[in-house]
């Protein structure tokens, strides 16, 4: 248990602050960047939770396919790379202020209504085959749904994205 | 019996008159024709009405079995007649007291009861209205006092009718007048057939209404409306006394129906005193004003805007007398509320005697020919207040009935002198008119001599029965009220004969040529003046005619009129004639005539003399000085009353009532404006105003937050989520 | 009363008929002017039909039971139920408002005012039509609720966008002030649905306006019924308008296109009174005996009030509102004595200051489209100018200042009189005095009335108008106008139409404020 | 461990993820924020299905995985054309429901 909330320890400590970074700077390379530290920093903690194939889903898709999305984003729009961009907005302050409150009033909360609940360890463990069984069969429609949504998407985004 | 039960025909007609009058009479009878509509229905009306006065007469000569009540002398056993009086006044069947009636009805004081007590022919029509469960019916309450009051309106709104036909020839509104005289007359009649409270009020503010119409009838002019508006406001100031007299009775007997409240009281005399005091303090405020008693007289000599017949129909015959037969109608409230029969003065009498007397006051120094009778008016109305309220009821609607034609009669004559000296009503301008209009004249004087109380004309006989009325009372006599009376006597004659003086002696003062006035407008003048002469033999007293053997007519007006059904529980009686006090009343008639004529005539026949003769002029300071009797009169006597006293009452009139009126009248208007201006739109506007403000402002500053830009509204999103959640959490 | 066939929906197509030509009239391209009033005007006759077929089966012999009463689930979730019934207390306020509406549209056929669109005016008509006809006949709160402020969106609008020049700040006015009572109203209808008890204390959680009539507030305490009643009085009592809440009254009237005065004042402000009557009394008698007597207070300061505000007008129009505020008062004077002659005549009061204020303002509309100004020092001679005019603007004053045989006379004296005697134990000196103070109102009634009728239409015409030439009244006036004449003669000369058709109703809610009086 | 260890670490990751959204004038950096407020959402959505032992929460977790996607393809297409007609992305710029 002791391995796990270190690795817990280190992983979340990742996680929030190349958060906090990727909110915080200036240069949007860089905050591309924090964001795949993020991502990755959770996919670690995925398997910690015994969740593989979301874990490998979001190596994938996220770190792989949405973090190219973002840098050709970037990119196309121009986006000045050096660090000397203002990139946040002057009404920061209240944003920050309604950041905390919702944060705030979420782990005040959490801490009320789970207190000191264990997380169940020796529940069982759901390998890809299972996860695979249970989007087959009894998801197969939100399955079907999201695919044609991503082809809605894909569409869409062409459709957007022409020059013409 | 049929018109009595059917009376409502009576002021329908009328009503129809004004509907036909006013909206067909120009398009389908003629603008200038719709006088025969209106002449029509009065006819009928008073055919109508002669008819009912017949059957009434008949029913009290030969009393159907059902209109008897059995009577007790109230004098004697007091005690012991409360038991049978409740079942009986219903009108129990005494079929076997046919007749008998008449033996018991208390003839202790001579000239008393001597037929039974008949009760009036009351007839309800439907559920006018309801209320509370109850459903309260219109209907008709014909008795004595109803026809003769019916006879009175008719007769005089058939006569005004047939002279207006000539008097407003060619009025840009003629239809409207003769639709408006129509609607009068059925508001008029309407009133005095009233059956329940309720009625009384409707009929009262109708012929307010009327007369408001009329007396603005020519509206164009600032102080016609003005006076219109006058009579209006100080009528509505006297209907809040009707008003709440009215609720009071209610409140104390929980019915509206005249019959039952009067039987209620008239049975039980002595209960609900309180009530009815206050009741009739209430309700003679409305007298003040309808009737033009002090203080709320001043609008009636106003009101003489109006065309004169309507004077002579409404401000002098009909309408004003309204607050007199209301009291009348009701008069067991006042006789209990103001303890008529015991007291020696009360509040009626005194308003009466008083009124009155400053109205005869009053009349000495106007030059209007229409205000003196106007005041005069207001006099004899006081009279006739002062005769009820010392107890003389027979005497006071005598009187009603007598004045009735003699003042309308005055007021055409004023009308149709005006109408020949080129529409002034200034006596200034006038003078000499006798020769030009000799039946003018003739009328006016026989007239004149009426209402100054000259026997044997009709005033003589209803004044002397009011100073009887007041010297012997009930109980107790009425000494401050016959002295009043005595001094109106004598001033009544005297200021009629100036009148007559400044208008039809001397020498024509105005400019053009004064002619007499078509037969259309003389014929209603001699038809009244000839009741002016004969009125008073309906009521005559039984000495008079006990020598020509016909002392079965005597008392017709008491005998037919006087609702004895109501008033015999109360113990009113009836004074014994007198011939001393009705040599003293004509005695005082004659001097105040004989002082005015020795002041006026006299005077300018030394005028006339010295103008005549340079010797005689020479003579004339001697006979000037002989004269010193003209420098009492005129200095000392005449110019005492006519200068200061009259120039103080009329002063005061003006001053201080009429100023009152308007100060009242103004000072609402300022407290309006000044409520206005600071509480309404100061105040509680401004709070408002300010809170809309702070929402505004505050709105303003929020509108900031409607940037457009999508991270605000994001921020309020989140925000607003946040709370809620805090929200949320807090209260669960 | 069995409630069959036809008579099962009667009632729902009389207040729906006009929203359904309103949705029609919103169909029709706005190029087909003519079509669109005619489908309009239709509608509303239809409606006024049914309401006529309703009169004529309405079974007066039980006026005082609801009749064509349809109860239908509706929001299941807060037991709100779809009930709609009539009976004496309703159905002549219900006929009053399907008269004035088709009137109104008659009179706007070619009156539109600025900035015409007559599209969207006969659309807000028509909607404000189904709102009043609603509120009237609903019983249940939430129903009752939602019609109410139903009213409140067209009416705002026809002030705002076809009012006089100060048009937006004299609607905000309204509706703010409107919004404000309904907010405090619809809290008193929750307290009402969450405390409400049978007798055997069993709560009942129900907005059915029949249930909580008969249980009359026995499960609420008195206190509790205080403040809930204290709650519907602002609610109700702006509407009506009561003193000191009248102020958007004059400006609203003042602002507002002349039709809309016209339904404002007949119909409108009856639903504050009508309120008052039908929930505020019946629900909870102990709190209305507790506030009774300051009801009463503020209505009899409202007599003298509005009539001393009325003096102070130099504005025909706003004159004419402020009157308003004085025969509201004796209206609300009826109400609080609690008593059947009160409220009988509260009632009376409420069809007959419809019919004849919504006359003068009527007049004030036709005077103000002919003179363009209603200041009074400008006006004058109008019986010279247009005599016809002149006439009916003397016949409704003679009518608004109480003068038997016309119809304003019964509602002011029966509630003069009803305040000699109060009901539930009410104190009779402090009702005394009142009645005074309002017979004394009554005077000033006449005078700013003959004051403003004197100022207008006697005399000559003023030199600014004297050489213009003044139309008389026109055809489309005199249809629309002839009913409230009609009506105003009619009720003032047999007014049992109408007592004789509220009183059951009315006996029913005082004797159980009797009786729980007398329980006390 | 405890369950809020995860719970409280999605929290912080949400409001981050708002502040983001609501800070940031960058188009692109706003949609990054969004991934972050999801990816939150992912975390709650597994540590569930761990706690309740089904295997539904893993589910979820994909359809999001997979939903972001979509949206972020949509999403920069969108300010790819903002830019190609304003030349700009910042959001600050655009305003039009200015009321």
């Amino acid at each position: 248990m002791v391995a796990q909330n270190i690795f817990f320890g280190i992983l979340s400590a990742i996680v929030i602050v190349s958060a906090l970074r990727m909110v915080t700077t200036r240069n949007i390379v860089h905050a591309a960047l924090y964001l795949v530290a993020v991502l990755a920093g959770l996919g670690a903690l995925y398997v910690l939770l015994t969740a593989e194939f979301v874990a490998t889903t979001q190596v994938l898709v996220y770190i792989g396919a949405v973090m190219v999305l973002f840098l050709f984003g970037i990119m196309l729009t121009k986006a000045p790379l050096g660090n000397e961009m203002e990139m946040t907005g002057k009404q920061w302050p209240l944003a920050a202020l309604v950041a905390a409150l919702l944060g705030g009033v979420t782990i005040y909360s959490l801490l009320n209504g789970f207190g000191s609940d264990r997380l169940v360890t020796d529940g069982p463990v759901y390998r890809t085959a299972d996860v695979s069984d249970e989007v087959f069969s009894t998801y197969i429609i939100p399955f079907e749904a999201v695919s044609v949504l991503l082809l809605a998407a894909l569409i869409g985004a062409i459709v957007l994205a022409r020059k013409d | 019996m049929w018109m009595l039960e059917n009376a409502f025909v009576i002021p329908l007609i009328p009503a129809i008159s004004f509907v036909v009058i006013l909206f067909f009479g120009k398009r389908y009878i003629g603008a200038d024709r719709v006088h025969i509509v209106g002449i029509t229905a009065l006819g009928l009306v008073w055919v109508l009405s002669a008819v009912a006065a017949f059957q009434w007469t008949q029913r009290v000569e030969n009393p159907p079995p059902d209109a008897i009540v059995q009577v007790h002398d109230h004098g004697d056993d007091h005690g012991d007649d409360h038991g049978d009086d409740h079942g009986d006044d219903h009108g129990d069947d005494h079929g076997d007291d046919h007749g008998v009636g008449s033996g018991h009805a208390g003839d202790g004081h001579g000239g008393g009861h001597s037929s039974p007590l008949i009760r009036p022919v009351i007839s309800t029509f439907s559920d006018w209205w309801s209320n509370a469960g109850v459903n309260f019916a219109v209907g008709t309450f014909v008795d004595g006092q109803t026809v003769l009051l019916l006879m009175v309106v008719a007769s005089i709104s058939l006569l005004v009718h047939i002279y207006s036909t000539e008097y407003v020839k060619g009025d840009r509104r003629y239809v409207h007048y003769y639709a408006f005289l129509s609607l009068f007359t059925a508001a008029m009649l309407f009133f005095v057939m009233a059956q329940n409270i309720i009625q009384l009020i409707v009929g009262w503010e109708l012929v307010g209404v009327c007369s408001f119409a009329l007396i603005g009838h020519w509206w164009e002019d600032k102080p016609n409306t003005d006076a219109a508006l006058k009579a209006f406001l100080t009528n509505r100031v006297g209907d809040v006394g009707l008003l709440v007299g009215m609720i009071v009775l209610w409140g104390t007997f929980k019915t509206f129906d005249i019959d039952v409240i009067n039987t209620m009281i008239s049975t039980n005399p002595g209960a609900h005193h309180l009530a009815l005091l206050v009741a009739a303090c209430c309700l003679m405020a409305a007298v003040a004003s309808k009737s033009g008693q002090f203080p709320l007289h001043t609008w009636l000599p106003d009101a003489m805007a109006g065309p004169t017949p309507v004077s002579a129909l409404i401000h002098a015959a009909t309408m004003v007398v309204a607050g007199v037969y209301m009291i009348a109608r009701l008069y067991p409230v006042f006789y209990e509320g103001f303890s008529i029969g015991t007291s020696s003065i009360n509040l009626m009498a005194f308003i009466g005697g008083f009124t009155a007397l400053i109205g005869a006051g009053l009349a000495f120094a106007q030059w209007d020919i229409k205000k003196v009778l106007a005041y005069s008016t207001v006099s004899q109305l006081g009279y006739m207040v002062m005769a009820l309220g010392v107890g003389a009821w027979t005497a006071a609607i005598f009187h009603l009935f007598t004045h009735a034609f003699f003042k309308a009669c005055l007021f055409l004559g004023a009308g149709s002198v005006s109408h020949a000296a080129h529409h002034t009503f200034d006596m200034r301008k006038m003078g000499g008119l006798r020769k030009d209009m000799p039946h003018t004249y003739r009328t006016f004087v026989i007239s004149s001599l009426a209402l100054a109380g000259i026997f044997p004309f009709a005033g003589f006989w209803s004044k002397d029965e009011i100073l009887l009325g007041s010297l012997v009372g009930q109980q107790n006599g009425y000494p401050l009220m016959l002295i009043f009376g005595c001094a109106v006597a004598l001033m009544t004659a005297a200021y009629m004969t100036r009148v007559i003086w400044y208008t039809f002696h001397g020498e024509f003062r105005g400019h053009g040529h004064p002619h007499e006035s078509p037969k259309v407008m003389t014929v209603p003048l001699w038809i009244l003046a000839g009741m002016a002469v004969l009125a008073g033999a309906f009521n005559l007293p039984g000495p008079v005619l006990e020598p020509i053997g016909l002392e079965g007519l005597a008392h017709r007006i008491q005998t037919y009129a006087e609702p004895s059904v109501y008033l015999n529980g109360l113990g009113l009686s009836h004074p014994d004639p007198s011939l001393t006090m009705a040599l003293v009343g004509l005695a005082l008639a004659v001097s105040g005539i004989l002082i005015t004529y020795l002041y006026y005539w006299r005077r300018i026949g030394l005028h006339g003399l010295t103008e005549r003769n340079r010797y005689a002029r020479r003579g004339y300071t001697i006979l000037e000085n002989k004269y010193y009797l003209d420098h009492l009169y005129n200095d000392v006597i005449v110019e005492t009353v006519k200068r200061p006293v009259a120039k103080w009452a009329n002063r005061f009139n003006q001053n201080v009532i009429d100023r009152t009126v308007n100060t009242a009248g103004e000072t609402a208007r300022d407290v309006g404006r000044w409520v206005y201006k600071w509480i309404d739109q100061g105040a509680i506007d401004g709070s408002v105003n300010a809170a809309a403000r702070g929402a505004d402002s505050s709105g303003e500053g929020l509108r900031s937050i409607q940037s457009g830009k999508v991270q605000n509204y994001g921020q309020l999103l989140f925000g607003a989520a946040a709370v809620l959640a805090i929200v949320f959490v807090i209260v669960v | 009363m069995e409630v069959t066939g036809f008579d099962t929906w009667v009632l729902s197509l009389a207040v729906f008929l006009p929203l359904v030509g309103a949705l029609i009239v919103m169909l029709i391209p706005k190029a087909y002017e003519t079509e669109l009033k005619l489908v309009a005007l239709g509608s509303s006759l239809i409606a006024l039909v049914v309401g006529a077929y309703i009169a004529i089966q309405f079974d007066y012999g039980a006026a005082g039971e609801l009749q064509f009463v349809v109860d239908k689930g509706w929001i299941d979730v807060i037991n709100s139920r779809y009930i709609v019934g009539l009976d004496g207390l309703s159905l002549p306020l219900l006929l009053l408002s399907l008269v004035v509406v088709p009137l109104c549209l008659i009179y706007s056929w070619n009156h539109i005012p600025d900035p015409g669109n007559p599209k969207a005016f006969f659309v807000l008509l028509l909607i404000l039509s189904t709102g009043m006809n609603g509120s009237f006949v609903s019983q249940d709160m939430i129903l009752f609720f939602v019609f109410f402020e139903v009213v409140l969106l067209p009416m705002y609008f026809l002030i705002g966008v076809w009012g006089g020049e100060d048009r937006r700040y004299a609607s905000l006015k309204f509706f703010l002030y409107t919004l404000f009572g309904s907010a405090l109203m619809i809290i008193s209808f929750l307290a009402l649905f969450f405390l409400s008890k049978d007798a055997s204390g069993q709560l009942l959680q129900t907005f059915d306006m029949r249930v909580l009539t008969d249980v009359a507030g026995v499960g609420i305490i008195k206190s509790t019924q205080v403040w809930i009643f204290a709650g519907l009085f602002m609610g109700f009592g702006i509407k009506v308008p009561m003193f000191p809440f009248h102020t958007w009254l004059p400006d609203a009237h003042t602002q507002a296109p002349t039709v809309g005065s016209v339904i404002l004042a007949a119909v409108l402000l009856k639903l504050g009174t009508y309120g008052f009557i039908r929930i505020a009394i019946p629900f909870l008698p102990e709190g209305a005996i507790a506030w009774a007597p300051w009801i009463g207070l503020l209505a009899v300061i409202g007599i003298i009030y509005g009539a001393l505000g009325c003096l102070a007008q130099k504005d025909m129009k706003r004159l004419i509102a402020f009157s308003s505020v004085a025969h509201m008062g004796f209206v609300m004077l009826g109400i609080a004595t609690l008593t059947d002659f009160g409220i009988n005549a509260a009632v009376f009061g409420m069809v007959a200051h419809g019919l004849i204020t919504g006359m003068l303002f009527f007049v004030a509309g036709s005077i103000k489209e002919r003179y363009h100004t209603l200041e009074i020092a400008r006006l004058g001679g109008l019986l010279k100018s247009a005599p016809r005019m002149g006439w009916i603007l003397g016949f409704a004053s003679m009518a608004s200042l109480g003068l038997p045989g016309l119809a304003g006379f019964w509602g002011e004296f029966p509630a003069i009189l009803s305040a000699y005697n109060p009901g539930a134990g009410l104190s009779e000196e402090v009702f005394r005095v009142y009645m005074v103070i309002a017979a004394i109102g009554t005077v000033l009634a006449a005078g700013y009335l003959l004051w403003l009728y004197q100022r207008t239409a006697f005399g000559e015409p003023t030199e600014e108008f004297a050489e213009q030439k003044i139309a008389d009244v026109n055809r489309d006036e005199w249809i629309a106008w002839m009913p409230f004449l009609i009506g105003i003669v009619l009720f003032g000369v047999w007014p049992n139409l109408i007592f004789n058709v509220t009183d059951d109703v009315v006996s029913g809610i005082t004797a159980s404020v009797e009786a729980i009086a007398a329980g006390n | 461990m405890l369950l809020n260890q995860f719970l409280i670490l999605g929290a912080v990751l949400f409001a981050v993820g708002v502040y983001g959204v609501l800070a940031r004038k960058n188009g692109v950096m706003v949609l990054m924020s969004i991934e972050l407020m999801l990816n939150a959402v992912n975390i709650n959505l597994v540590v569930f299905g761990v706690q309740h032992g089904v295997v539904s929460g893993q589910v979820f977790a994909l359809f999001v995985i997979a939903v972001a996607a979509a949206e972020v393809g949509v999403g920069l297409a969108i300010v790819l054309l903002l830019y190609r007609n304003r030349t700009s992305i910042d959001v600050e710029d655009f305003d039009l429901m200015r009321g």
